[in-house]
This record gives C-alpha cells, structure tokens and sequence, in this order.
C-alpha cells in the first residue's frame, strides 16, 4: 500500500513523547500510526484507551480520541465503549504490568467476550514508570529494584492464555520491526474480534537483560516458518516456545461473532444513538407495577 | 374497627413464603388498599427461617409495623421466633395437623385459627406451596374480599402457567376461601375496596424503573445483596427498553465498563452494595477526574466485611463519602422512599452530565426490598432530562475538553465527533487535557494549572449544591423534639411522630436526602433553633450524626441507633422520643 | 556567618542530579552536620526537570528552606524554573560554557559562580554525571571542607564499583576542589565539623527499619510512588532480616496475602499509595472482622485518581477512614517525622496485635522521601514488642476465638496449635466463629449476638485511645495563635513558629498524630482555650479539619491549604500567621 | 487403604452443613474430609481457606482451621498463609464465580508461583448463594436471573488456563462420585505444588441445565483412556472437550520447584518460627544508615 506521509502524520499528536530516548514504545506508537493511516481510518473516530505506566502515555501523543484510565482497567472501558458506540474504531494500549499483572482478571474475561477491539500490550518485561520492579513477564532471575536477588515467580505466557482464553487473533510483534508490527496491528485491527498483540518493546533504561539485541539474536517469524495460525495446538505448541528462539508473527486466528453482533437492539444502530424511551415505552412499562 | 393491619406469613425457606407475600400485596394493591411489606430472610438458600410483613391500610402507610395482628405460619418456629412481634390478641393462622402450640408457648394472649392447610391443599397437589394458596384463600375470606379477587390475581400470577396449574391454584384459593367461611370470624377491619389499583415497588425496582425513564442505556453489576433486584429488571427489560445489560467478572470491571459507556455518550449506571463499592472506589475518582458522568448505587447491607448480607444497616456513608483518593467532587444522594428512588434516579442522572461527575445513590437493604404501593398519579413520566453540556461538530471553536469555566463544568465532546478530539485523563492535565503530572508538574507555571483546575472541579459542588432543594422542617416549628434522620428510615420517623402526637407530644422532622454536598447553612439554622433534637440511623457510629457535626459543628446529642440488622421501628424512635423529652 | 545554607541542585531527569544529592547529604552528615533534603521530579522516567534541595546547619532542622542560597544547575532549566526560590544574594553555580544567562533573565540580584564543568569534567570521562562530581568538588571547597572529606564520602559511595571508577571520580571531585580554591571565594557560613556522624534517613526507610525492628517477617507490595522504596529496602534486606517479601498482581492480592501471613502468625504489612489503598479498602474490613492484625502503610501523593504521581499531598484522610463498608474499629496513625516513622512502625505492630485489627499508618510523598539527620541514640533499638493475646497449647479451655471481653479483645490461636481450631470468618459469627448471617440471622436470640460482637469490636477503640498519648500543646499557653497540624506538615509548622516568634508573635502548636481514634477531649480543650486557632495541610477540603469538627464541633477557621504538589513550607504558615493575627 | 469411620469423623465439624439437599457441595465436602483422613492428617494441621458463595461456607463444617474471607480473595490469603507457616496444608474451597469470576486474576498469577496448595473449586456453572444468576462457567444460551435470555459470554475453561497458566495439577472431579473425587483431593494434596481440582458440583436449586443426570450422560474418565497426563498438548486437547463427552480426572501433572523452596530462608524452619532479630542484627543494619 502506498501511504503519503500526509497520511501518517494524521495520527501525530502535538505532545513529543515523553519516553527514554530509544524506549521500544516509541515504535509501537510508529506502527499504530501507521496501521490506522493505511486503513484510512479518520482520528474521530478511533478511541485509544490506556491504563497507567510509561507505555500508556501512548493516546496523548496521537490526534484520535483517548482514554488514560486507571492502571489495570483499561479493557473494561475500551469494551464498554465498545458497546456503546460500534462505529468506533477502539484500540487499547497498556503495558505489560498494567495489561497482564493488575490487569488479569479482565484479560482473561474480555476474551469470553470476543469485542471487536484490539489490545497491544507494550510488553518491556518490566515495570517502566515506577522505575524498575519485576513485571509478570520478567524472566526468572532477573535481578530488579524489588527483585535484587533475582525474580522468583515464573513468568506468565501471554500468548499462550490468550489461546487458552479463547481470544480470536493472538499475535506478538517486536518494536524494533515497525513494519511487520505495523502488519501484525492492521491485521489486528481489521479482525472481527478480540485481538491481542503482545509486543516486545525494550525499556531501555530499567531492562538491561531484555535489550533489542536480546531479542534480536532470539526472533524468527512465524510467517517464515510453514505455521498454521488455524490450528490452535500448533499455536499452542509454539506459544511455549521461548528461548534460544522466540517465534513472532500470527499465533492464531479464528472466527466467532463479536460480542457487538450478540446485541439484538445494536444490529439497527449504535447504542449513542438509539432514542430516550417515548412516554408510551414507558407507560407501557410502568403497567407491570399495577 | 380497624382501617390497618399487618399480616406476617412465616415459614421455612423453600416454602414459598416469598411468593405468598407478593400475592398478598398485589391482592390488596389491586383491590384500592395500601400495603407495606418488607421480607426477613438469611443468607442460605434453603432452611433458614424466613417471614414476609404485610401491613394493609385504607391509608398511605409509612412502616410494616412494628407489631402483626395476624401471623399465618407454615411451620413452629414461626411460634418459636415471631411470637415476639405478635400483637396481644392477635390471631394466628395455622395447621394444628403439623404442629401443636404447647401452653407453655402461649406467652401472651392470642386466637387461634386453625386450618387444615396441608389435608386442604392435598386434595389438588402433592406441592407443598400449594398450602400457601389455601391460606390466603382463607385471608382473602378474612379480610371481607370476595373469592373472585383472588381468583383474578391467580389468573394474573400464574397467567404463562398451564391451564391445569391455574385451575390447582384457584380450587385451592376456593377451598381455604371457603373453609374459613364456614369456620372462622372475618376480621375486624373495615377495608374500603373501592379505590383505584395502585402500584406496587420495591425501592431498587423504582430506581431502576426512573433510571430506564431517565434514558439509562447501560447497566452493568456483578450481583450482590441487596442491589441484584435491579440487575435482574434491567436484564429482564434491556430488549424492550433498548438497553444493554453486562454483568462483567467483578465489581471493577463493572464500574470502568460503565465510565466506558458514558464516556462514548450513554447514560450508564452500576449497582452494587458495600463489599462491591470498596473495589469500585479507585474508579470514583477517576470518573470525577476524567469528568465522565456516572451513577453508582449502593445498597447497604449488614456489615463489616460480608457481615450480615441478607440484613439492612446504614453504616457505608464514610465509605462512599471517602471513596477514591484526593479532593474531587462527587454526589451523594439518599432517597427517603420507593417513590423518592424513582425520582433520584432520573435526578442522579440529570446531575451528572450536568456536572459531569459521578453522583452515588446510597439506597439500604430496608429500602431496596420494602414494598410500597403509589397511586399510578405518583410516578410522573414527563420528567425533564438534562445532558448537560455536550458539544456538537462545529458549535464551538478552539475546543478545550477541561475548559476552566465559571461553575467548573467544560464542554463535553463524544468520541466519534469530529475536531474535538482529546484524551481524558486521570493524570492531572490542562485545559486541553494534556497531562501536567509528566515532564511539567513541579514547574511554576503547572504550579498554576494544577491549583485552577482543581479548583475548577471542586466549584462544581459550589454550584450545585445552590439548584439542590434544601431540607425543611416537617412539622410545627416550636415542637418539642425534633428528629433527624435520611433515606430509609424517613419514613420510619413519620409514623413515630403520629404516635407521639397521639400522646400529646409535639415533634418535627428533618429528612435528609442529599448527604454530600450538605445543606450546611440550612440545616445548621434548623438544628439550632429546635429545642431539642435526635437523630435515627441504622448504624454504630451515627455516621450521618458525624457528617452533620462535620459541616455544622453541631452534636446531636440523642440517637437512635441500630445495628443488629432489623430495620428501626417506629416503637423504637418512639419510645426513645419519649425519654428525650421527658428527661 | 550563617550555620545554615540550603543549596539546590537542579538539571533534567538523568542528568544524575538524585546521586549528586546524595553525594552532598552524605558528605554534610557525616561530617557532623544537620541536613534536610527534599527533590522534585515527575511522572516521566527521562527528560523533566528536576532538583535537589539540601538544607545543612549545625542546628536540627525542620524544613529544607523556603529559599535557596545557593543553585548549583547543569542547564539552563534551572534559571527559568528554579530562580523564583533562590535568595535575593544568592549564588548561582554554572558552566558559562554550557548557557549563557541573559540580562532579563536576571530577575533578582545574585553572585554567578562560573566553574567549566563540562571542561573539567571531560578530562577524565565522557560520561556527563562526572559533571556532577566537579561541582561537589567545588561545593566542598565553598563549605570549607576538605577535599578529604569528599575523597572519603567518593570512596565509600563507589566502594563496590571497579578502581578505575573510583579513582575518575576522585579526580574529577580534586579538580572541581582546585578550581573552586583557585578562582572563588568561599560562602560566609560558619560550620562546625567536629560533631559526631548522624543517620539519614527518608521517612519510608526509617518506617521500613522500624518494622524491621518490630519483628515484621512479611512484606506485601505493589510498585507504586511513593511507597515503592519500602518495598525495596524489604527486598534487599529479606534475607538478613530473615523476612519474606512478595510483590504479587495487584494491591487486592497484597493486603489479603498480608492477612494470610498475619492468620498464620508472623507480624505482616503492606505499603500502598492512595489508588492502590482503594484496592485494599474491602480487606480493611475483613482484616477487622477476622480481627487480623495486620500494618497498612499509604503514602498519600497528589490525587485525585492518578493525579500528580510524584507530588505530595495530605488529601487522602477520609479514603482511610471510610475504608471498608459497615462500622468496625480501625485505627490511623500519621507520623510526624523521619524519626517518628521509626517509633510509628512499631508501635502500629504493637496496636495491631495487642487489639488485633488493622492499622493504617498515613504518610505523604513529603514525609516518605524527605531526609532528615537523626542522631544515633535517637533510635532506640532496644523497643517494647507486645504481640498481644496469643494463646499456647492447653492454656485455655473452652476455647472461643470470638470470646467477648471487656476490652474486646479475644485469644488468638494461630493455626496449628492443637486444640483451637476454628474458622475466622467475615460474617457475622459467634464467639466460637460459627456464622450467624445464615440460618440464624434476624432471629431474635441472634439479634443479640450481633449486637454483643458489634460491641466487642467496637469497645477495642474505647481501651485504645486511654492508652494512647494524648496531644499536648507545644508552646506557651497564652500564645495568639494556636497552629494546628498532622503528619508532614507538624516540622514546617516548627519553622514557621520560630519566624513568627523572631517577629514579635507568639504562637503554638498543637501536632497530631493519631488520627483514629481521636482524643476529641483533649483537642477540643485545647482549641476552647486557643485565642485564635489556624490549620495547615496540604490539601483542598482541609480534612483533618472537618475531623476534628466532626468529633469536637469545634471549626478551626484559619486555614493554610495547599494542594499544587509542593510541600508547605514555612513562608506559606508564617504570612497567613501574620494575617490572622493581625486582622 | 483402609479407613475406619472414625477417621473420617475427625474431620467432621459440629455444624450442619447449610447446602440445600442435593447439593453438589456435600460430596465435594465427603470426598475433603475422607482425603484428609486417608492422609493422616491432624485438624490441627489443616487450614482451609474459602472465599464468598455457598461452596465457601465449606470450612465451617469440618474441624480444622479455616479462614473464610471475601469473595475471590482465597487464593492470595491461602499462599500468605502457606509462605509463613509451611507446616500447614493449606486447602482452598471456593466456588466457580469466586475462583474464576472476580478470583481470575489471582488464579492465573498463583499458578505462577506454584505454592504447595491444593484449590477446590466447586463448579456449579451458576451463582448459588448470590440465588442464580450467570456465572463464568455458565453456557452459552443458559437462562439465569442476570441473563434471562441466554448467555453471550462463553464460558472460561479453567482447565484449560490452568495448564496454559502453569499449575502443575490440573484435575477434575465430580461430586456425584466421592470417592474419584477423593482420590484426587488426595493426591492433589500430596503433589508438591499447587493443584487445581474443578469439580462439576451441581447446584440443585438454581442451575437446572447441568444437573447430575446431564454430567453423567456426558463425562467419562481419562484414566479409563490412554491418556498421560505428563503430555501437556495432549492434556491441552483434552481440556477443549466439553460437548457430548467430557472428561474427568487428572488432565496434566508435572513437577516444578515449589514457592516455599525459592525462599532460601525458608528452609531452616517456618517463617513464624523464625526469631525476632537480635540487638546485634538490627545495629548492623542501622549501621547503614550512618
Ligand atoms: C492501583 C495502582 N497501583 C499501582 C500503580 C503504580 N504504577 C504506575 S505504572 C505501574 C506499572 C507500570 O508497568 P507497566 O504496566 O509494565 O508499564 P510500563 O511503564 O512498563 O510501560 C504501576 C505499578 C498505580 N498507578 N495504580
Ligand atoms: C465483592 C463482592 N461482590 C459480590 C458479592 C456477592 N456474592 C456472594 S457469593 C457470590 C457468588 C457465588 O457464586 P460462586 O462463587 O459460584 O459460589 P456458589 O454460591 O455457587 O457456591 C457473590 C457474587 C460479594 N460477597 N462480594
Ligand atoms: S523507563 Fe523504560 S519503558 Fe519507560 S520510557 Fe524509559 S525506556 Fe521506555
Ligand atoms: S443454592 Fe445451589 S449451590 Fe447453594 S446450597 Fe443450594 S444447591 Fe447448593
Ligand atoms: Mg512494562
Ligand atoms: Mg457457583
């Protein structure tokens, strides 16, 4: 697709992120950007709902509409808004103690749902704003500020919950390869359903184990490989893998409807815009009490 | 000759004691008369000892009652256990095939009505909840209705039941109807059955009938005693009322689905009770930063922690007054009624796109689940609704979301609408919304921002609370006591006073409803110049006794408090009444 | 001469200006001096401004200066931003290199002490925090110390580091020390050196230390400012301390992990800051009802929502006073110092388990990340641990872990004792445990049960407040102004009293420390007797004001409130003293 | 194993159980006490730990410690509880809306850390004591209270997020058969880490849908095939049947260090057995600060 500049710059806010010069969510942000200009989609009607940590930041520096919420709760927002509002394109942008740490319950859940959102976890493996601790996916070992003799928790595999979650697109990008993230969001975006893109977006300043030359020396696309993104035991199988090699691109992908479609009284219109009660609605109502 | 009287059924839970009640209530309700009814259960599905309080008047009723003339009781604890509220002289209404009531038993004076219910009600069903139908035929008989109202009201009740259903019910209705003819004296009332049907609510199904008026398009609840009964209205009504209803994983979840909805423009409300709110507090304050719209109910319960969830208590006003962290405004409001909660819903509303905060409704268990009737003229349907302030495309220029305005409140843009795009965030930000907490906070310029938005957001509350109707006295001026009290047992008070003027002694009443903001001025001038007052609330500390001192210095030094998880009686503020003016 | 100076040290977030802070602290406080130490950063991890300002004085000091004498900036920032604190007359340390000062920027009169930082800096690494180390090289000379004191201080900051590292900063400190000698006339201060070392701590550590101290084997902890550095000092010294810390999925899992570790028997706390407590307020309830002893730390920052995450405020009181639905005993407790932190820590554990319940210690950003000097017998290591009623196998028979006492307070049995086994449940139970909230409740023999537990809990604050120290007035009694403060703000008000007595005005003080219960007596005798009464904290609604009205009527009219993120400081407390007591 | 009645009865508390007749919830609680009793425990020893909902009254009605908390907060109380006093075997019994409703987060971050605790959950696809609404194991197209024409959401398959999660025991029993039920409580509890038990405990009075009858017509038990539990695709596949057949038993088993054993000071003796610190220990460390 060729896409002007013009087109990108759609989507660049005014705010210059305030992140660590070469933090990983800097081409997060780029890919998003991106991925909204090539669907040529309008700022109006995109809604981008964060949480809290460095990586949440994200909505104040592009055009659409945003939602910064409270850390944890952004899924529950993004979804609710959703439902009020289906004509709305809704992205989530967290990070991975806010998406997958406080987050959990309503990860787990939101994929019951199955509503047309797309959630990009900026995964640094750590927690980036309160300057270091361990995060859910630290790896064993790593040594932070409130793990300074190494964590003990394993890791939780987000790629591997989602399939077991019964998300329908479960894919995992890498900041230092906008293009094929940029890809892997679009493709996100234009799925029916839930899906997550869980990014490897190095902080630079906290993770010195995690760097970009540490995934760098690990990644392979699946795309590359004669991987079935159908075929959710193959996807299992290789959510699981995660050490000299770490598969990026499509897990796995299927169809169920939306939780949007589950609405009878949304198939004629969004909820905004469905009428106040007329006064025979609710006389008519009101005769259930006499 | 007596215009009233209240009925208690009793039994085990599974008995259908419930549904015995209401079909006593929709009986009279249909038939011109008043009710009040209120439900004693436990939190255990089956086995506890569970009751249903009837009382039936000619007249508006404001209790239960604090005693029952007549007790229809299924089993012998209801002689064990409720002989203690059983008028002296009262009737009681049982099968003496189930049990005996031993002499011993006999602590006060009190006729027997015998039926056999069970022998009655084996000759159409081996279902045991059929002798509750034999019953009220018998009470139908009782209370000088003729059979055919009953009838009716089975007709109705069991209308989407076979046909074989419907007619067991009515020959058994027929059956206790007529046993109690031939064998036992009607009551002595004199109930008039030629008014018009009335309506029959409970207070959770009234605030979320007034929500629905109000435009409320979403619900969202994780169930929990005693806020479920509105969850299940509006997820029995969301089709018919174009509503969506979304019960999510848990109470977090619930309250930020229901900022999400707002935020992209619909009415939207969650319900929930103590333990529910606690989870819900760090959302509070993220609707009141964000400037997002929402109601919250919270219905009170027995606490602390789970405590007693089947019981009433009044005892979450610090909490909901202290829920989330920081200074910012929100709205608490305490209907004094069934009818006041249908009328506080769609105010809720109204105030909170006006003011785009979040208003909090703090309903009890008491006033949840009691049972009122209202004359059909009572709930107005042409209510006003207000939205507030929210932008459409092109009628403003230089769009700022958190715009620094005169009473606090700054254009609302909803997602979708074009050029006023904008993030809401819980970080501290500037007019534009963009965030001061970041690389600016500390700096003298964001010193600036900071002061004047948080200032801008506390006058909102300075505003309001100007358009809120300030509390009156109820009642002569110059009366000897003066009672205070707020959202369920307002009404508890009102019929106190009746008795204490019927012994001569004289005192008004101030109802609160709104709790937060608080009529300072007003209710600082009322209390100083009563002789001497009292205040009734459902709690240890005297919690909205604290909040007024807070705001008026003011210590009301006689209280009626409970807190075993019955609702306070008339009997109770009565008697205390008494002493205080005596003393 | 002056025995006092505040030196500021500002430049952008990575700029290493935190270790260059610590550096001076250090080297002040080990060489006898009293200092007091305060930064402002933000919620961005690169790129905002930010400083550091040290206070150093022969004398204790309560406050690190309203102004300034000297700013040591590494950019321009610290002109533009910083200049508004800086004396009329102070000095400005700068590399003319890097910036240039206009003359409009010149706002005020002060000295320009040029040093090539960079230059000098470069001669021995690339690395640009070198800068930092020239320009305490150079302080140090201006404060008369010797070199060697910096070269001891470099020695032992860099202890583990490798020599080269060493030896680069010792360079660099010897060349800023040499340049300083050699082109700048030293400050007109009078420093005693001779005194003994201090202790500096930050009031989180002295807190974390004091727990330490106090016995607590567990420690629960979701990252948040800023509370975040307790749970980092447990981490580290876990396995000296021979204690367990986790940092599981949300402040939820927190607290009830710090309720299962204090089920099971070990002395357990937990830290938040405000959103994270929100999370917690359910458990409060449950820590209560159980009757858990369990230690909550919140360390208040700018709210509301996520509002200004590296800001102080005090604005949080009502959030943990209202934790948790329904009426139950609580207790909070707002230190007063660094020191205070310390003592506050144990006796919290202490309360905890002697009256078995939670206890919230609120701090502030302000109070939780100011370094104070303490002198080493100030902490007294040899404390009182009283973990209250726990029973040992066959000390008692008839075993109720609910057993109702005139205190309130029940034997506690930890698991695996033989003998007491029992369920601590959050229904309302018996005296044995047993639940009343199901089958039995509303009945009327459990009507009384529920009311004996409701008062049992609610009798532990009653024996609690007698026992704790009740506030006094500090000050003469006769004073024309009776200040009122808590927690953070109780030092600045110190300050503010001397100025005020330099300036011919008489005031006192009266500090609060425990919050919850309060000693409503005692208070309110004080402020009856104040000619003029005034309060400070740093918040919009004046919090701990509406408490103390709300349990004494009394409203303390005065009031100095802030709530744009910065500490009060003395100037703020000692111009609105003036005001009122000449109006 | 032999096993006199008196065995049992020693986990038998003076307290009638609540449950309506036919609950599920009294098998679940027969086969508790008989796996404790066949393990030789003392009542002294056991702490079990419950949540909110008519499953979690359960420790009321045994003899040994119990601690029942709030709604979905069992599981972090359970691992505090464990971490300071290891000596104990500490049970958790909850329900599936306390479990894996507003529970879901601390079941999937638990698994992480693998503690030697054994969960329970009685799974009545409704919410029993809250008097029937939806829960998160409900059907889809279940009528309840809160979803009075169906369920949209689809159900969550613990079964299967337990294996993707990490547990290192993933069972499921059926209280209609106590004594397979029993027998893996039992070796629930003697697996060294943390064990998932679901167990289908139908809730006679308000999920009319999965009664007794509709689990017996269904389920079969994986011990019966040729299933092996240490092969995690294997189990992963098993976990996704759940239609005309569906299986009960051991589903996945592996062994992992447990949390306790990552605490090096742990390994002396129970933390509530460790002294205060000493004089000297604590001037050391204050030494830091000078
Ligand atoms: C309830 C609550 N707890 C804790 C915090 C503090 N907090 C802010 S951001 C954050 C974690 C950030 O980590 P992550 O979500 O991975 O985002 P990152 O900064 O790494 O992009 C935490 C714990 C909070 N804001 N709210
Ligand atoms: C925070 C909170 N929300 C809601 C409730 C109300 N509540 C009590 S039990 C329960 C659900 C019970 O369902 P489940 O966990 O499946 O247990 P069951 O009764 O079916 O055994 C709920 C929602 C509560 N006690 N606390
Ligand atoms: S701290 Fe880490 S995550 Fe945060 S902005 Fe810097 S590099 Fe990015
Ligand atoms: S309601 Fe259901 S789960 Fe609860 S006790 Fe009865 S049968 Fe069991
Ligand atoms: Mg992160
Ligand atoms: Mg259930």
């Amino acid at each position: 697709m060729t896409l002007a500049v013009a087109d990108i710059r759609k989507f660049v806010g005014e705010i210059r992120p305030d992140w660590c010069p070469g933090c990983g969510d800097f081409g997060v942000l780029n890919a998003l950007q991106r991925a909204l200009a090539e669907l040529r989609l309008e700022p109006k009607d995109v809604l981008i709902v964060s949480g809290i940590g460095c990586s949440s930041n994200l909505p104040g520096f592009t055009t659409t509409y945003g939602f910064h919420g409270i850390h944890g709760r952004a899924l529950p927002v993004a979804t609710a808004a959703k439902l009020a509002n289906h004509k709305l394109e809704v992205v989530v942008t967290v990070g991975d103690g806010d998406g997958y740490g406080i987050g959990m319950g309503h990860f787990i859940h939101v994929m019951r749902r199955n509503p047309d959102i797309t959630m990009i976890v900026m995964d640094n493996q750590i927690y980036g704003l309160t300057t270091g601790q361990a995060s859910p996916t630290s790896l064993q070992g790593h040594k932070t500020k409130s793990t300074p003799y190494g964590v003990i928790d394993e890791p939780i595999n987000p790629i591997a919950l989602a399939i077991a979650g019964g998300a329908t697109y479960v894919a995992r990008g890498f900041s230092g390869d906008p293009a094929h993230l940029a890809m892997l969001i679009k493709n996100g975006i234009l799925h029916k359903g839930f899906a997550l893109i869980d990014v490897f977006s190095p902080c630079v300043t906290f993770n010195k184990l995690n760097t970009y030359d540490w995934f760098r020396q690990r990644i392979y696309k699946l795309e590359e490989t004669g991987h079935d993104p159908r075929d959710i035991d193959a996807a299992f199988k290789k959510a699981r893998e995660f050490g000299p090699k770490i598969p990026i691109g499509l897990f796995y992908v299927t169809e169920k409807p939306t939780y949007t479609e589950y609405f009878e009284i949304l198939k004629d219109k969004p909820l905004v815009e469905q009428p106040m009660p007329s006064l025979e609605e609710a006389k008519e109502i009101l005769e259930e009490f006499l | 000759m007596n215009n009233s009287l209240a009925l208690r059924i009793a039994g085990a839970a599974g008995d259908g004691i419930e549904s015995a009640g209401e079909m006593v209530i929709k009986l009279c309700s249909r038939n011109g008369l008043h009710v009040f009814a209120f439900r004693g259960y436990q939190s255990v599905i089956r086995g506890g000892h569970v009751w249903y309080q009837i009382r039936i008047s000619n007249d508006k009723l404001f209790h239960f009652g604090d005693m029952f003339d007549v007790l229809i009781t299924l089993n012998k604890d209801g002689i064990t256990e409720d002989m203690p509220w059983l008028k002296e002289g009262g009737i009681v209404i049982y099968d003496p095939k189930k049990f005996e009531i031993r002499d011993n038993e006999k602590v006060k004076k009190f006729l027997e009505y015998k039926i056999p219910l069970q022998e009655i009600a084996r000759r159409f069903s081996t279902l045991s909840v059929i002798q509750n139908v034999v019953a009220i035929g018998a009470f139908t008989y009782l209370i000088k209705l003729p059979i055919e109202a009953l009838e009716n009201q089975i007709r109705e009740t069991f209308g989407d039941k076979s046909k074989e259903i419907i007619e067991m019910n009515l020959n058994a209705a027929r059956a206790g109807y007529e046993y109690a003819k031939n064998n036992l004296a009607p009551l002595a009332i004199n109930f008039d059955y030629s008014k018009k049907k009335r309506l029959t609510m409970a207070g959770n199904i009234a605030l979320a009938f007034g929500a629905y008026r109000a435009g409320c398009k979403f619900y969202a609840a994780y169930p929990m005693t005693p806020a479920s009964s509105i969850l299940h209205w509006f997820a029995e009504h969301a089709p018919k009322g174009k509503m969506l209803v979304v019960q999510p994983e848990d109470e977090i979840s619930v309250i930020n689905m229901t900022i999400g909805a707002a935020l992209a423009g619909v009415r939207a409300m969650c319900g929930t009770s103590g333990g529910g709110f606690a989870l819900m507090t760090e959302a509070i304050g993220l609707a009141a930063m964000t400037e997002t719209p929402i109601v919250v109910v919270e219905s009170q319960r027995g606490g602390p922690s789970t405590g007693l969830p089947t019981k009433t208590e009044q005892a979450d006003v610090f909490q909901v007054l202290g829920a989330g962290q920081g200074d910012f405004p929100k709205v608490i409001i305490a209907p004094t009624s069934v009818k006041d909660c249908y009328y506080t819903a769609i105010e809720a509303f109204n105030i909170a796109e006006r003011y785009q905060l979040p208003v909090i409704i703090l309903l009890d268990l008491y006033l949840s689940e009691r049972i009122e009737t209202l004359d059909p003229d009572e709930i107005n349907l042409d209510v006003k609704i207000d939205r507030g302030w929210i932008v459409k495309e092109g009628e403003i220029k230089d769009y700022k979301r958190y715009m620094i305005t005169e009473n606090g409140v700054s254009p609302r843009a909803l997602p979708g609408t074009a050029g006023y795009m904008h993030v809401a965030a819980s970080d501290e930000h500037d007019e534009k919304g963009n965030l001061v907490s970041d690389v600016l906070a500390g700096l003298p310029s964001m010193l600036k921002i900071r002061k004047a938005m948080m200032e801008k957001r506390m006058r909102k509350l300075e505003y309001l609370i100007k358009e809120l109707p300030a509390p009156r006295l109820q009642g002569p001026e110059d009366a000897d006591l003066t009672i205070v009290s707020w959202g369920s047992t307002c009404f508890t008070v009102k019929e106190a006073i009746k008795m204490l003027e019927e012994n001569g002694i004289v005192a008004n009443s101030l109802e609160l409803k709104y709790l937060y903001p608080m009529h300072a001025k007003e209710i600082s001038e009322i209390l100083s110049n009563a002789k001497r007052t009292m205040i009734v609330e459902s709690n240890y500390t005297s919690q909205v006794g604290r909040l007024i001192r807070m705001f008026t210095g003011i210590n009301i030094e006689n209280k009626v408090l409970r807190y075993d998880g019955e609702p306070i009686t008339p009997i109770d503020v009565y008697e205390r009444a008494i002493e205080v003016v005596k003393k």
